[in-house]
């Protein structure tokens, strides 16, 4: 079991160890599955918590599009956004904190919205209850405070793709 | 002029400032901050001066090391001077 | 060629993220509180860090002048630019809930705190 | 060069069994063990130490240098092992291993022996390091060394605010001044373009290349004088001459009693060592032009030094009560007398100033040791809660009122021998105002030491003392450093004639030094 | 706050002005443009496989100076890490660190605690990649343990203290681990002349490659690789050490005051 | 007219650096509180660190003392040592940086001893307190 | 034009942009007036670093210094983490 789950971390630090060294000689391809080896022994079952998904293709194949799709759309909205009200010589800000609901279940999708979330300037969760799930999200516009306009505004978008990706 | 000189004398006058205002400082978490902020600019005057090496050393130490066990200690004791 | 189009391109994103970089510090200056300036800071590190950074590695692999040790200069700002997209968020997440928590700073101007309602951050 | 290994070998082996302790203490609890180790390596540095002495002065009977790596000696560093050297550090490791065998007593009933002795091994091994490195640097480093093991040592007792204290101010004053060395080689380095001694040595006498270094790049003037104030400043600081003795009387009385020993014999020494080092053997008074004018001013300047820490420490012993504070306080006084001696530049001067080191170093630490015992069984440092604790332990007392003596200067011990040649020297020099310093602080001190011999032995007891058996663990190495005394005493004469002769021979030829570096770089450099 | 800030600005204009002055003065800045001939010799030696009798065969300078031109000075500059370890260890002692709060074991928030999560593998990647490649390119053992110890800090800070006892890092097993690494470095000070002492070949202690009337050498290749004889030895043991050189220290600093007080206030004060 | 600007820059950052060295001995020497002390420190060796680099350095264009080259030949040995700056007070640093830290660190540890047992990091209180 | 300077100018160009920004962010850093908006300012300051860091590198030309930025990224979060948990009100080690 342990071995299964060994694989995908053993591959990220693998591909940290080469991308970082920035050389394919033996010595580092050597050591550096000797290196993915050991620290994936030594993580896996701090990191994975499921081995079935964690082999997943399909879900490899949404993670890298989810990535193309975030960093350039999504990204270059928000930054056009925020930028536009720094700029701004009234600097329309409209803050606040608001809570924002969410419809994942396990870890790593709560935490790639969060970070999704936060990662796009004008949003940023200040807190993450996993009583009632609710993103605390602080916002520089808030067109509404209410539940429906929040996760329409914020989660929706990003929560779409993490499902496929973890669930 | 040379690109190196300029961005150098300009780190060790935002590491000046922000050394005096370590010292004179009396919150000490603001202090270490301070400290925080002359580490990274004196890295960034190594790393001018053509020290990856010490980069590599000092850096982890002053800006993380030493922070951390400061703030360690202040979290134990007291966090504010006496006048 | 290819070299070309990697350079200019990695260059234009370095420039639009130098941009980027200014108007976040700029926001930085101008918001009137932390909460505020989160953001500004988001746009400093997401805009004005990562995507240079992408832009950067892409200079690098397309500069024959740096010799064999172009990989590792492309690959040191590769790995950088995904520890930043990794590390920022939570960085900053954590910032905010402490401060948020310890009350140090105030979250004025405010249209609404539901987490202060909700008897803040336990 | 096998045939000079023990010369490389000895404070690397030191550290390397450091090292290893601490895997012992996951599976081994009993002290005895801990003793036992402690005591092997202490002996193998003696030995090791003693073999180099031999070697030294008797076989090569020039400087051996022991190239680390291979590298000769601008290059890589070198251990360079002039009769000096072997001196110090035969009698740092005789004292240490008495110091060892004490400690087993002294550590009975006492938690975190194990790291006691860790640290205890690291203190020798800098303190030899510093005596036998050949690079300035690496000068720097074992400094650090000794004093790391030094501040850990003082706070051992954690829980005693004195000790606590007087280890925070000691360490953060040491952290400066060993920082200000560390700028003082900067100098160095930016004008002389190198750190090996002999190097320095060479270009300051006027030598215009030596090989790989080349030529002097900087102005070597300025610099020289720089680095000379502020290592003497950093060196002042480590042997407690006056403007920065305040951390003495702190560190001293609160650490161990063992470790107050080692500290006071041999660690100040350490400071003197370099002193010596650096005005005789690094420049010196026939160097070129304005640097000799700088040395002699230092000298100048170290004499005053000298003769106010002598007169202050002296004063400053009278007054007080605490048993060991007293022993401090002479040791400033102590070191004020070797300071002024090694500072008069001439060869008489310095003779004196090594017999007194030794002698000062051997009588001191019996002094604290014997005070020690005495100490424990009386339960308190006050001078009057301990009266009449000496009538129950009269080998102890005799051995504390033979190192007393001896430091003091009665004729047949080692002292009166050494306070004799520094009256010689200070009359030979023509400032007859020294000796007038000599005779007062001597005169002071007697007060302080009847003081001490009056509480402890003559005064009747004030309470009832248990547990004063007298044990052979502690009695060893009393008796040994005591017949140790005689024996230096005894032997004077010869000793002075034979070996510190020799030694101060040796410092006013510095270009023998120079040599033995050259040679080797012959030899490697190919 | 405003009067030290118009301070530290009036401080910066009397350096300019300062700066100013001594450059219309002829300039005392640091403008050398050359080296020192000793510079030379360590830049021009420290790879040349024609003059395989005085080289390091690393072409990393600093690595080559820190552990073979002039290793004796790094071996104890360890042996005052590690000492300075061993002070504060002494006064913790007798204080254990196995004894659980109630109500510790928070940590912060999920969020950082799995993106610490994910850094773990990246970091041990990034810190042995540095140690690997000490004599190649900028690093070396330090400063790859140096940046191997963010993962205990980090996880101390991230997760608790009690977190580092559940997944067995305790100060025993680090204080082992760090013994390890450290004989191991004394082992390959010392392993040129047990070898020579066996084979009696001439040798020096620290000595890496051959030198003159000294034909012991670590190999310089793996391979085809250039692995620089003893450098990466030292590297990976000094990773070792430093790391968990760190670790103990926080371990200790991260123990709760009020257990400390309690585990050391029984303990009087002696002489 | 370059060289002088270089100059003044130059200046500029060792002038600093020694203002910076006086004002840390300041701190080190005249602030009552201990974590202020310790703080002053780092900053002081820093500095002195900093110095040492800088002594070392040479006029741009340098390079780092590192070889890129792993076969290299004769020329091209001469022309890396030519251009490369000084790799001893590097060396020097990394060592002196490391034992700093390791001092500091027995320093924090020292330090947060006091405060358990006179309950407080003032110096001055601390004094009172042993009478 | 060849590469080499193309790569040059187009990084020559950006620096300033830079340096205002660090200079915007430093007056931040002085103004305060929280804790939290010094570090965050801190923090920004030290990532859009790393980013000109491994521009100067590529600059001058010496591909091995940019080595340096992974771990002034590593740390500077680790930096953050440590401002966080301090301001969070408990003991560091829980």
């Amino acid at each position: 079991m342990r071995l299964i789950k060994m694989v995908p971390v053993a591959a990220l630090t693998f591909a940290v160890y080469i991308i970082f060294s920035g050389s394919v000689s033996t010595y580092d391809l050597i050591l550096g599955s000797v290196v993915a080896v050991f620290s994936g022994y030594l993580t896996a079952e701090l990191l994975i918590s499921d081995s079935g998904k964690a082999l997943s293709l399909r879900r490899f194949a949404w993670l890298v599009f989810y990535g193309i799709y975030y960093l350039t759309v999504a990204e270059f909205k928000a930054h056009v956004d925020v930028i536009k009200r720094i700029i701004h010589p009234k600097m329309p800000i409209n803050p606040g904190i608001v809570r924002a609901p969410y419809n994942v279940g396990n870890d790593y999708s709560v935490v790639t919205v969060a970070c999704s979330i936060t990662n796009t300037p004008g949003t940023v969760v200040v807190h993450l209850d996993e009583g009632s799930k609710n993103y605390y999200v602080h916002w520089i516009d808030v067109k509404a405070p209410d539940p429906k306009t929040t996760y329409e505004n914020i989660v929706k978008d990003f929560e779409k793709y993490v499902k496929k990706i973890f669930e | 002029m040379e690109v190196t000189y300029l961005l150098l004398a300009l780190a060790m006058l935002f590491a000046l400032i922000a050394t005096y205002l370590a010292i004179v400082e009396k919150h000490l978490v603001k202090a270490v901050v301070f400290s925080a902020i002359q580490s990274i600019a004196f890295t960034l005057a190594l790393y001018l001066l053509r020290a990856p090496d010490i980069v590599l050393v000092y850096l982890p130490i002053t800006v993380g090391i030493y922070p951390a066990a400061i703030l360690f200690l202040i979290k134990k004791t007291e966090e504010v001077e006496q006048p | 060629m290819i070299d070309y189009v990697m350079v200019v391109v990695g260059g234009v994103l370095l420039f639009v993220g130098a941009i980027c970089d200014l108007l976040g510090a700029l926001g930085m200056n101008r918001f009137p509180n932390f909460f505020v300036r989160l953001h500004a800071a988001t746009v400093g590190t997401i805009g004005g860090a990562f995507y240079p950074l992408i832009g950067a590695s892409l200079i690098a692999f397309g500069s024959e002048f740096l010799g064999f040790y172009k990989w590792f200069v492309g690959g040191c700002s590769l790995v950088s630019a995904f520890l930043i997209l990794m590390l920022a968020p939570a960085g900053s997440h954590a910032l905010a809930r402490a401060a948020h928590k310890s009350k140090a700073s105030e979250v004025t101007p405010k249209v609404v705190d539901h987490l202060e309602e909700d008897g803040g951050v336990s | 060069m096998f045939d000079f290994i023990t010369i490389g070998l000895t404070p690397p082996l030191m550290i390397a069994m450091a090292f290893v302790l601490p895997i012992f203490t996951l599976f081994i609890r009993r002290k005895g063990f801990y003793d036992v180790y402690a005591l092997i390596a202490t002996t193998l540095a003696l030995i090791l130490t003693a073999y180099n002495y031999y070697l030294v002065l008797y076989v090569v009977k020039q400087p051996i240098v022991y190239p680390f790596g291979g590298w000769p000696p601008p290059i890589g560093i070198v251990y360079e092992v002039d009769a000096l050297s072997a001196y110090f550090g035969l009698f740092t490791a005789a004292i240490m291993l008495m110091i060892a065998i004490y400690s087993i007593w002294y550590l009975k009933g006492t938690s975190g022996y194990e790291w006691y002795y860790t640290m205890l091994l690291g203190l020798e091994a800098g303190m030899i390091g510093c005596a036998y490195t050949g690079d300035a640097f690496n000068l720097f480093v074992m400094l650090e060394v000794l004093s790391v093991a030094a501040y850990g040592l003082v706070v051992f007792y954690r829980m005693s605010h004195e000790a606590v204290e007087a280890g925070m101010k000691y360490s953060l004053i040491g952290a400066v001044a060993t920082t200000v060395y560390f700028i003082a080689l900067v100098f160095i380095y930016g004008s002389f373009g190198t750190l090996n001694m002999a190097d320095i040595a060479y270009k300051s006498r006027g030598g215009i290349t030596f090989p790989y270094s080349g030529m002097i790049v900087g102005n070597i003037h300025l610099a020289s004088a720089v680095a000379l104030a502020l290592s003497m400043w950093a060196f002042t600081f480590k042997s407690a001459v006056v403007p920065n003795h305040f951390w003495l009387p702190d560190a001293h009385p609160a650490a161990p009693t063992p470790v107050s020993a080692a500290l006071s014999g041999l660690v100040v020494k350490v400071g003197i060592y370099a002193i010596i080092r650096f005005l005789y053997t690094i420049y010196g008074l026939d160097s070129v032009q304005p640097i000799s004018n700088v040395v002699s001013t230092v000298m100048k300047l170290l004499i005053v030094l000298g003769a106010l820490s002598a007169l202050i420490a002296s004063a400053l012993m009278i007054v007080q009560s605490d048993i060991k504070r007293l022993i401090a306080y002479s040791t400033i006084m102590h070191v004020g007398f070797i300071v002024i001696s090694l500072s008069l530049g001439t060869k008489l001067g310095i003779e004196a100033a090594l017999y007194h080191t030794v002698n000062h170093a051997v009588g001191k630490a019996l002094l604290f040791m014997s005070a020690g015992v005495l100490i424990k069984v009386a339960g308190s440092r006050d001078i009057d809660e301990m009266s009449g604790v000496g009538r129950y332990l009269r080998l102890t007392t005799l051995t504390l009122t033979l190192a007393v003596l001896s430091l003091e200067g009665l004729p047949p011990l080692a002292g009166f021998f050494s306070k004799l040649l520094l009256y010689e020297a200070f009359i030979d020099s023509g400032l007859a105002l020294l000796a007038m310093v000599l005779i007062i602080s001597s005169a002071f001190a007697l007060l302080a030491y009847i003081k001490l011999l009056y509480g402890v032995y003559f005064k009747l007891p004030t309470k009832e003392f248990t547990n004063v058996r007298e044990e052979w663990t502690y009695l060893i190495p009393l008796l040994a450093l005591a017949a140790s005394l005689v024996l230096l005493g005894i032997s004077a004469p010869m000793f002075v004639e034979k070996v510190l002769a020799y030694i101060s021979d040796e410092l006013f030829n510095p270009l023998k030094y120079v040599r033995a570096a050259d040679s080797i770089i012959k030899v490697l450099g190919g | 706050m405003k009067r030290e800030l118009i301070t530290a600005l009036s401080l910066t204009a009397t350096v300019l002005v300062v700066a100013y002055i001594s450059t219309l003065g002829g300039g005392l800045g640091p403008l050398f443009s050359d080296t020192r001939p000793l510079a030379k010799v360590f830049l021009s030696t420290t790879l040349d496989p024609n003059k395989p009798m005085f080289t390091a065969m690393s072409p990393e300078g600093v690595t080559a100076i820190v552990w073979d031109y002039r290793g004796l000075d790094t071996l104890f500059e360890t042996a005052v890490f590690y000492l300075a370890i061993i002070g504060a260890v002494a006064v913790y002692r007798d204080v254990s660190e196995k004894v659980v709060l109630k109500g510790g074991g928070v940590g912060l928030s999920k969020i950082v605690k799995l993106v610490t999560k994910l850094l773990i593998p990246m970091n041990i990647a990034i810190a042995i990649s540095i140690a690997l490649h000490g004599h190649l390119t900028p690093g070396g053992g330090f400063q790859a343990g140096a940046a191997m110890a963010v993962v205990p800090m980090i996880l101390i800070v991230v997760f608790s203290r009690y977190f580092l006892l559940e997944v067995k890092i305790s100060k025993g097993l680090a204080l082992a681990l760090r013994s390890i690494g450290l004989i191991g470095i004394a082992f390959t000070v010392f392993l040129p002349i047990i070898i020579a002492l066996i084979s009696g070949v001439n040798s020096y202690i620290m000595q890496n490659q051959v030198k003159f009337g000294a034909p012991f050498s670590f190999p310089a290749f793996f391979g085809d690789s250039l692995i620089s004889g003893s450098l990466i030895l030292y590297n990976l043991f000094e990773l070792l050490a430093v790391t968990f050189g760190f670790s103990i220290l926080f371990l200790l600093l991260s123990i709760e005051e009020s257990l400390v007080k309690e585990q050391m206030g029984g303990e009087g004060s002696e002489h | 007219m370059s060289t002088d600007l270089d100059l003044f820059l130059a200046n500029v950052s060792l002038i600093s650096l020694l203002a910076i060295i006086g004002i840390s001995l300041y701190g080190i020497l005249a602030r009552p509180n201990i974590i202020k002390k310790i703080i002053a420190l780092t900053i002081f060796t820093d500095a002195a660190n900093l110095l040492a680099i800088l002594v070392g350095f040479r006029r741009p264009p340098s390079a780092p003392p590192v070889l890129l080259n792993l076969q290299p030949s004769p020329s091209e040995i001469a022309e890396f040592s030519s251009t490369a700056v000084d790799p001893l007070p590097q060396a020097l640093v990394l060592t002196a940086v490391v034992i700093g830290m390791a001092v500091n660190m027995l320093i924090i540890f020292i330090a947060l001893q006091l405060y358990r047992l006179y309950g407080t990091l003032d110096v001055r209180k601390v004094r009172r307190l042993r009478g | 034009m060849d590469l080499e300077s193309l790569v040059t100018l187009m990084i020559l160009c950006t620096i300033p942009i830079f340096v205002t920004a660090y200079i915007l962010y430093f007056i931040r850093i002085l103004k305060g007036p929280t804790i939290p908006d010094r570090v965050l300012a801190v923090d920004a300051l030290a990532f859009d670093l790393v980013v000109f860091l491994i521009v100067l590198g590529i600059y001058f030309k010496s591909p091995i210094l940019p080595a340096t930025a992974v771990v002034l990224a590593l740390w500077t979060y680790a930096f953050d983490i440590f401002i966080a948990k301090y301001l969070e009100r408990r003991e560091m080690g829980e």
